[in-house]
């Protein structure tokens, strides 16, 4: 089995060559590693390679093939690409579509003011919704320049997260 | 004097489990309340009681004087702590508490509302000839004053809003021109953040050090301070990291701030725990800035240098008590920090970061202190403040205590949410930091430093690929139940190691 | 003066972790060695390096030198930590690492030796005018020989085994029939034991105290005690639960003793870390008992009182630096106490319980400290020391640190062994604890009183038995996918709270 | 629906009376109880009754209708009867079945010694098996007089939590 895995600007191919038991040998790109990996349900990871002990937390992301990585220093954003995922990708829909037509919640909040209606014209880094969370006001703006499309949420409403608010055409 | 038996919090957070903690060692009941919002709150679970008193919004709750009232006198208790911010400064609710016949642990309504006023806090330390910003004793009448007064003291100024705290109705004035467009600024927003539009002007000093002394007084004229704490690094006018002994402080200066604080204590009959911050400029020119009637969140770094806990002090002054140590038995043992963990991505502007907490690691061993509130699988509401733990490190130097820090933030992980964990190791690294040489415009000044690093470790991210690639690889065997890859899902839960190459 | 940069740690569990916490916070790499049944422990992960050694069962992996010396030489380590047990005092170990040119973190070879053998060691102190327990200088040549001593001492006697330690091939006489197979029985357990079938005899201290002095001493001929512990609260000759300082002990007796321990160790050149045991009986004479050539297991009490590192000055010594302090700069602050977390059913004479962790609630805040290894899924291995976890709390007053243990009993829970929590919290509460009215028949003499409460509470036991059939509903649920029963599973980290009578 | 809790030496029936969301009226034997309950899916209950709030932590037993549960004071064991149990009971068979017949284990460990051999005569009491676990040796004893009907183990086995060892008859 082999899949490819995108973590940041990179696309990782990633191959098994041999198993036993915990031991794996597995090749990342062009580097053949062998290591002893165990792992726990919830995607605590404790990875010895010649003698290094990494540990890594895969914490589940919005979709099932994404996840975020943590590292003792770093955190990793990263996304399984199987032929599913190109699949989709090539109907450009699914996990990899582009956000560029929306302004979404990047984290849950509180609707305090709609600054636009629909119909309205906007210019690319307008405000055009205020969200407060824990004590904080920030102020989300358009990705582009265009038409106010669609506003899907109202003033005082609760959001979730990834949540889209408004859509821009 | 009459024991205290049973208490009500009227917080949420870490800051009402700090509380409960010291109750449970002395034996007191303890009881919980909470909005809508926090029924899976830990403190819930930590009291032996807990009643909803409404809303997730905290005005319809933690801020609704009579319905916590009503749920202390319900559950009989005998005093009321109000920890930090909510209900904490508000004289209101300490006055209702006296009315009711229940001990509000703080000090007298009046006093709160006295030094809630930042212009009649100021009144009150001139009088008592306590250094204060050189600025106005009163409020600005009209926008020609402002003018008048700023001529007299110069710029750079700040206008600041006379309800004021937490940085909100502040305007700094540099140029003329800055001036009127300031001046309305900070009066709106004053009306909006407090319901009080009355503003006042103080004389801008330059790369302040923000240090403020613990003071504690009990009913019977004892008042001592608990030493000082350097609160200088501070994003968005809000305190990240704390520590005591300050880096600036000798002797000298600190014996006579700490008069300065006792004596201003002193001259509002103040009882029970507080502290009055101060600014020190370069020069170690100090001036009074505004007392905080309640305990602060940092706090810890004053219990562990001095062995004292400040919330039974508060406990045991609110009883009656008298306190139960002198001014000539307190000394700082070595040293202490305490790093603010915040729910926020600290490398975009410090925006909060909502949401569930997926898994947490806590730090551990010698000279390491958590105070925190959240678990795995708890969804942090949006509604209250972002800070979800505090990490307080001890060690016999400054250089051993930030050592241990550094050592205890990469101990400390908490995933689902962004934290300032991360930034805070960065700091524990930036030589200003580390040489103890810095002031207010720390995080300003050290962006660059501060940023997280780019260092590219291929084998590290070849590991973090393998993890996901046999996460992945689990779920589809899960899912398909196909051979071609044996599934090494649980193992480590399930079975004993048995390979070795 | 070499500065260590690597260090191995040729140990497992919490101290092979507490070792590479104060590496990191001086910032030396860590390798861990593992056995089979260690593969998933914490040590593994904390380390920078972790390299396998051998079967599960301690002779086949952490006892196995030649093994250990290979990976530390891979490894390319400057130094090993032994910890306690294991190869801790091993001098073959120590000497072995000398060979290797690696500093080996602990006293010389001979010294190791020389303290190994009970009978060596009393002769030592003996020689230089420390008080031991009344008794032979040699061992044991016959038969004959048990009696004429024991006509000499007096019964009651101790029989011991010269090579001893952890009450193995030890037995008390306490009349004359019992003295033949007494001395046989000791002879036979201690060539299980040991290997070594030698044994001596000592009068019997009746209710002793035990209490014991930590030394620090380094290769300049510095040489100081870090005051005393008292370890007198002991099950199965292992002790439970120990504090500092003693409620036995007198400033006079303090420094007395201090001063016979820093005697004792110079007498033998001692260098590092190292353990003077006292037998102390009611009378407040005191007797050398034996010395432990290692850290103990009790060492963070002592860390607190005197805000000492002792693992820091451990490496320290062993760079050939000098000690950072002087006898007159170190004083006892407060109170520590510190108990042992057992995996074990204290109600069923302290029979171990292995098995996987469930959950584990940690006790935090105020001077509470924790240092332990197991985590949520973690299966215990059978082939190691039961003891899971340290807790260690700090008071202003020993009053204060037993109100703080009994809050931080409280708030830890590990489910899914059975373990000493319990237990610990009703000797926190026994009034001979309270007192400090103890000696080593505690556990012994208390047995009623440390018994579980048989104390019935209806509706605590209603809501157990509400959890369980809510719990059961949504199982049912869950398969059978019926209406019958709304599911109200995992509400509470899925949904927020929105209901409210 | 009602089912029957046993609680040491308690058995206790529990009905549900109503349910809104979190919110129950609940009768367990004659007391009906209006509780606020709260729990994740791995077993941490928190319920306020009348104010008081409970915390308890249900660990599942080695039967899906066995727990310990734990309160701040105490540990319970508990089991759930319902029909199915019941039937079972009658049987003479499944969860309830007394294991007066068999020596188990307790706990993990290694066997050290075992005493005695298949077809042996044994006395009530007397050592069949010696364990060690975690640096401790424990010997098992028999259940009652018998004859040592069959032995699962051999010396130096590794046994795990509640294997049964030796058969007396």
């Amino acid at each position: 089995m082999s899949v490819e895995i995108k973590i940041m600007d990179r696309i990782a191919k990633v191959e098994i060559i041999n198993q036993q038991g915990n031991l794996l040998e597995i090749q990342v790109d062009d580097t053949i590693y062998k290591v002893d990996i165990m792992h726990t349900a919830d995607g605590t990871f404790s990875i010895i390679q010649n003698g290094h002990s990494y540990n890594i937390e895969l914490v589940p992301g919005d979709h099932p093939k994404r996840y975020t990585a943590h590292t003792l220093y770093n955190m990793y954003d990263l996304e399984v690409i199987d032929a599913e995922s190109r699949y989709m990708l090539s109907r450009g829909s699914g996990a990899m579509t582009t956000k560029g037509n929306t302004i979404s919640s990047p984290m849950p909040g509180k609707v305090i003011k709609i600054t636009v209606s629909e119909g309205d014209e906007i210019k690319q880094g307008n405000t055009a919704i205020i969200i407060s969370a824990m004590k904080m006001e920030s102020e989300y703006k358009s990705p582009k320049d265009g038409i106010v499309k669609r506003i899907h949420i109202n003033e005082g409403d609760t959001i979730d997260e990834n949540q889209v608010l408004i859509e821009v055409e | 004097m009459k024991r205290i038996k049973k208490i009500l919090i009227a917080n949420r957070g870490e800051i009402a489990i700090r509380v409960m903690r010291t109750c449970r060692e002395m034996g007191i009941e303890t009881v919980a309340i909470y909005s809508e919002a926090d029924r899976t709150s830990l403190h819930v679970r930590y009291a032996h009681e807990a009643y909803y008193v409404g809303k997730a919004p905290s005005n319809e709750s933690y801020l609704n004087i009579e319905k916590v009232i009503e749920v202390a006198k319900t559950a009989r208790v005998d005093a009321i702590h109000p920890g930090y911010g909510f209900l904490s400064e508000n004289s209101t609710f300490a006055k209702r508490c006296n009315e009711e016949g229940i001990r509000f642990i703080g000090p007298a309504p009046e006093v709160i509302e006295q030094m809630g006023d930042k212009i009649e806090a100021r009144r009150a330390m001139t009088k008592a000839g306590v250094p204060v910003v050189p600025g106005m004793n009163g409020n600005i009448e009209s926008e020609k004053e402002v003018f008048d007064v700023i001529a007299k003291l110069g710029l750079p100024v700040m206008i600041k809003a006379s309800a004021g705290g937490g940085g909100k109705g502040m305007r700094l004035v540099n140029n003329e021109g800055e001036i009127l467009p300031a001046a309305r600024a900070a009066r709106s927003e004053a009306m909006t953040a407090f319901n009080d539009d009355a503003i006042y002007i103080e004389k801008y000093i330059a790369s302040p050090h923000h240090i403020e002394f613990q003071i504690l007084a009990d009913e019977h004229g004892n008042t001592i301070h608990l030493f000082e704490r350097e609160c200088s690094i501070q994003r968005r006018h809000q305190k990240l990291i704390e520590e005591t002994p300050s880096p600036l402080m000798t002797p000298e200066l600190r014996k006579e701030m700490g008069e300065f604080a006792v004596k201003a204590a002193k001259a509002v009959n103040y009882t029970g725990a507080g502290t009055i911050e101060f600014l020190v400029d370069d020069d170690l020119n100090f001036y009074f800035l505004e007392m905080n009637t309640r305990l602060q969140v940092e706090h810890p770094i004053t219990e562990r240098v001095t062995g004292i806990d400040l919330v039974k002090q508060q406990i045991i002054v609110a009883q009656g008590g008298k306190l139960q140590f002198k001014q000539e038995d307190l000394v700082q043992e070595g040293h202490a920090i305490e790093c603010r963990i915040y729910a926020e991505n600290a490398d975009n502007d410090f925006l909060p970061s909502a949401g569930k907490i997926y898994k947490i690691s806590q730090p551990l061993g010698l000279g390491v202190r958590t105070d925190g509130y959240v678990y795995e699988g708890y969804e942090i509401p949006i509604y209250y403040d972002p800070m979800i733990s505090k990490l307080i490190v001890w060690g016999n130097t400054r250089e051993e205590a930030i050592s241990r820090m550094r050592r205890a933030l990469y101990e400390y992980k908490i995933t689902g949410v962004k934290t300032s964990i991360k930034y805070l190791e960065r700091v524990m690294l930036c030589e200003d930091f580390v040489t103890g040489n810095y002031n207010t415009h720390f995080i300003e000044k050290n962006k660059e430093a501060l940023s997280p690093l780019p260092a590219y470790d291929k084998i590290n991210e070849d590991m973090v690929i393998i993890s996901a690639f046999i996460d992945y690889a689990d779920k589809l065997n899960r899912h398909q139940n196909s051979k071609e890859f044996a599934p090494v899902q649980s193992r480590w839960k399930k079975f004993t190691y048995t390979n070795n190459f």
